[in-house]
């Protein structure tokens, strides 16, 4: 089956998890990496949502937000925000995904500002819970869409802190949770060296490395051993489309 | 002694110019939009808004002049994409200037706990190395007094609401009230708020109510105003009542990029519709009807 | 109607309740006399229970305890101990009741031990709400059986805080609450004057001052106002009978 | 996977000696009777009990030799009066001497709450110019970092327990519980607590449960046992299942004021009674009959 540059991030996003873990789940391609993932290989996942809800099992459409009435049905949970976030700031939660405006190479996310505070070229909707999740979450995983100004040399505003400047800073500033593990994009798979520092660990089938670091706004070091990603299987793709059939989130082949 | 008034009259009485007023802690869902719409018509200026994340009801208030500053953790249009007024009041002072206090959904939710416990801050670990305690002064970098090697600790400063706004599925006249499904900061806004303005789809008997007090959302003396106000939360879902209207925030975000458009949306749904009931005449019968949802019993 | 000492007590409680106030009600003869209040005078006040209930009605039969089904069935609340105990520290309790094993001059109760902390004579079960209302409320009223070894010189343990050494000693330690407002005995009525001292204000129909006097464990001040203590009037009496038929509070006449 | 396992597994796989056990969270309802009695007849040692109000459990798990230190804000009989086995402990050292750290409800809650979020401790104006703080090490007296005056203010340190039982309505074998009625200090404790044992009136389908996912009182994934154990709060009460048995408060009051007295208590309603139904033998059918309630749905 053929698949789009979007339809490898969220796939490989998938991978990440898991089977049993507890993953903190955000709405858009998060969310649509929760369900392939649910529906393959990690069919035990537990996801966390912002609106305070648990769920073991996955909504019966598609969410446009997380306090969906959808996602209220057949929930395990539905306490307060502040209760989850308690579970997630008590180290339940496994993995969580982020996503944003720009990424540097230590994995910091800007979901807040492009330009200076006294003079913002554009204001962004803010930190949502994801600077939480990036506080906490035993490991995170980034998405976005593989675009120069997007994977920048230094973000304009740290939303969400990945390692900082690199090595110990992560303990030095006091965050208890493991950092990012990877940043997946719509060109490859980054993972983070034991400096901090992002690397192209795989590129996705319709791509190569040299195309990944034209695409970069940093000097992008490529593993020895980078290999191509896994194409996406035919239950994965069946998966994600069975879910979004309309590409509401992941848009359309 | 009965609580329950027209919309007109609890906003007129209890939503003065410079309240602090929280909305929206449901997250996305029980939106008190026919509230905010009141809010708009009454022409309140010098606002301070106080939500987790708003989906584009921030965004109008903020577009009609309403808003002096949010306290949020995320302001836009949550299916839809960036809040164009929120931008146009940040980025260029249109149609006035904006100061945004930044949260993460915890740390906003702390705050209201925080105050609702009368404890001048709780400390955390959130948001630390971020950039967010360097530009909002309710978020101060601090030590952990208890620990020895003085671990760094953020404290967040308790934030206390002079009104919340709660739309509901059902109240009776003095002010108790059922809420289900998605929390998000509720439990907390309500015991950090001064006062609370219900809204409720259907006014019940007390007996209903107080068949099930784990239900009752608030301690009803706090509840200043009770409003019969049927899909006042439209195009947010409530629970057990009626579903998102999602096409309603994609038409929102398109017809709001500019200043222009956005007043003539605002002219449309907001100033050139005194109340709900003609707002969901505006909205159509047919729309209104296929978001109905099947009652769960609660 | 005749009337016992103890029925003098829970009667003149009662009194201390205004009509529409928020009352933080205890077990055994604080409940009594919200229940007294709101049968007489005062219908409109609210209870606050520690178990997390708030009520607006009495409960249809006689509490043994805070949680007991019959003050859940009709309860107008039922939140988090937490959540009651928030609203109490933002203000919200105009007037507490507390009890306990002893009593000095300025209103301050132990309910923890008696004899020092290394050897102690008698171990008491400790504060429960007690401290936290004596810290929050606008007023507090104190119950207590009459006799020089409660009502002493020195506490030996202060459990809740009354005004402490004297004059501005509660702002001092930082306490938000207004104190005592009354001890109310089995013989009187004991106010506070300016300086936070206890004096008495009036005695029951059945003893004098110089009698209250005698059994006061400190050199108690005598109002120079001092009056009798009206008598329960029959509404209170059968009020205060009708619901504790069996004397399992208050005793029986 | 099913997490359903009998009392004796659960007590034996998830409580070891030296545990910080929290149970009565419900203060005077639903406490769990029938689990601390298997602590005992398992001869748990070194325990530490964590709860607000403890109405007779606390004293029964001390005068069977299983405790070292209680943090609560009240140890007693609440309609009888002292616990006398707590007394013999505090003041004579029978049959262990026993570590009291006094709270108060609020601070025990909020030490609960604390632990919860993830943060170190909880600032709070209560306790202050007490007693407390100077013999238990968890309020810590200090002042107010957001205050310029330096006003004094009580730290109450966070306080995670191990386990947390907790008796309730209905429950499926996966950790869904329903529980409803007096609240307590329940919320704080299961979010504190490192997991969660519980004990239930009735095992019900899943779907029961997930039908009204507010009311579910825990992160099933929390949840290490799920014992079906009818009866098993006796005698303390049970919401919408059976009513408080004043009476035993009574008689437990009267044959415990001696330690052979306690003793005989104790072989007769524990030692000697190796589960809940020959305990509900022992109390007998027309005891147990007349304190069932006419059951309210929730």
């Amino acid at each position: 089956m053929t698949f789009t540059p979007r339809e490898m991030m969220v796939i490989a996003a998938a991978r990440e998890i898991r089977d049993g873990e507890i993953v903190f789940v955000g709405i858009r391609l998060p969310l649509v990496a929760f369900v392939v993932a649910k529906q393959t290989h990690a069919p035990n996942a537990v996801g966390y949502f912002g609106s305070g809800l648990i769920r073991e099992t996955l909504p019966a459409t598609l969410l446009y937000t997380v306090s969906d009435p959808a996602n209220v049905e057949g929930a395990a949970w539905a306490g307060s925000l502040v209760d989850v976030m308690g579970l997630l700031a008590t180290g339940h939660v496994d993995v969580g995904f982020l996503g944003g405006a720009q990424v540097d190479r230590f994995g910091n996310l800007n979901t807040t500002r492009i330009g200076p505070a006294r003079a913002p070229r554009m204001r962004l909707p803010g930190s949502g819970g994801a600077a939480d999740i990036a506080a906490f979450a035993k490991r995170t995983v980034i998405l976005m869409p593989h675009e120069p100004h997007r994977l920048v040399e230094e973000v304009d505003y740290i939303t969400s802190p990945g390692y900082g400047t690199g090595d110990d800073w992560r303990a030095q500033v006091g965050l208890p949770g493991g950092g990012p593990s990877a940043i997946i994009t719509t060109l490859g798979v980054l993972r983070f060296d034991e400096h901090g520092e992002a690397y192209l660990a795989s590129y996705h089938p319709f791509t190569t490395p040299e195309e990944v670091r034209a695409h970069t706004g940093w000097d992008l070091r490529i593993a020895p051993n980078v290999a191509m990603t896994p194409p996406p299987t035919d239950a994965e793709l069946q998966a994600l489309r069975a879910y979004d059939p309309e590409g509401v989130w992941v848009g359309t082949p | 002694m009965s609580k329950q008034m027209r919309l007109t009259e609890a906003i007129e009485r209890f939503i003065p110019d410079g309240s602090v007023v929280a909305l929206g802690t449901c997250l996305e869902a029980a939106i008190p939009f026919a509230a905010g719409h009141e809010i708009i018509r009454q022409h309140r200026r010098d606002l301070t808004l106080v939500g987790p994340v708003s989906d584009i009801l921030f965004d109008q208030l903020v577009g009609a002049g309403c808003v002096r500053r949010i306290s949020a953790a995320w302001v836009g249009n949550m299916s839809a994409g960036l809040a164009h007024c929120v931008r146009r009041a940040v980025e260029e002072g249109i149609p006035a200037p904006v100061e945004i206090r930044d949260h993460s959904t915890f740390s906003i939710g702390l705050a209201l706990l925080a105050a609702g416990l009368g404890a001048p801050f709780i400390p955390t670990r959130t948001l630390m190395g971020s950039d967010l305690p360097l530009e909002n002064p309710d978020l101060i970098e601090s030590t952990n007094p208890l620990n020895e090697l003085g671990e760094p600790i953020l404290l967040v400063r308790a934030l206390q609401p002079d009104v919340l706004i709660l739309h509901v599925q059902r109240a009776d006249v003095d002010g108790h009230a059922h809420y289900w499904g998605p929390l998000g900061v509720t439990r907390e806004a309500v015991l950090a708020a001064r006062r609370i303005i219900i809204t409720a789809e259907e006014i019940v008997p007390r007996e209903t109510l107080l068949r099930d007090p784990n239900r009752i959302v608030a301690p009803a003396h706090k509840v200043a105003a009770v409003v019969h106000l049927p899909g006042g939360a439209h195009p947010s879902p409530l629970y057990g009542y009626y579903d998102r209207d999602h096409a309603f925030f994609e038409e929102y975000h398109a017809r709001t990029r500019t200043v222009e458009g956005f007043e003539a949306w605002l002219r449309e749904w907001v100033l050139d519709t005194p109340d709900r009931n003609a707002y969901l005449r505006r909205l159509g019968e047919a729309r209104w009807q296929a978001l109905q949802a099947a009652r769960p019993q609660a």
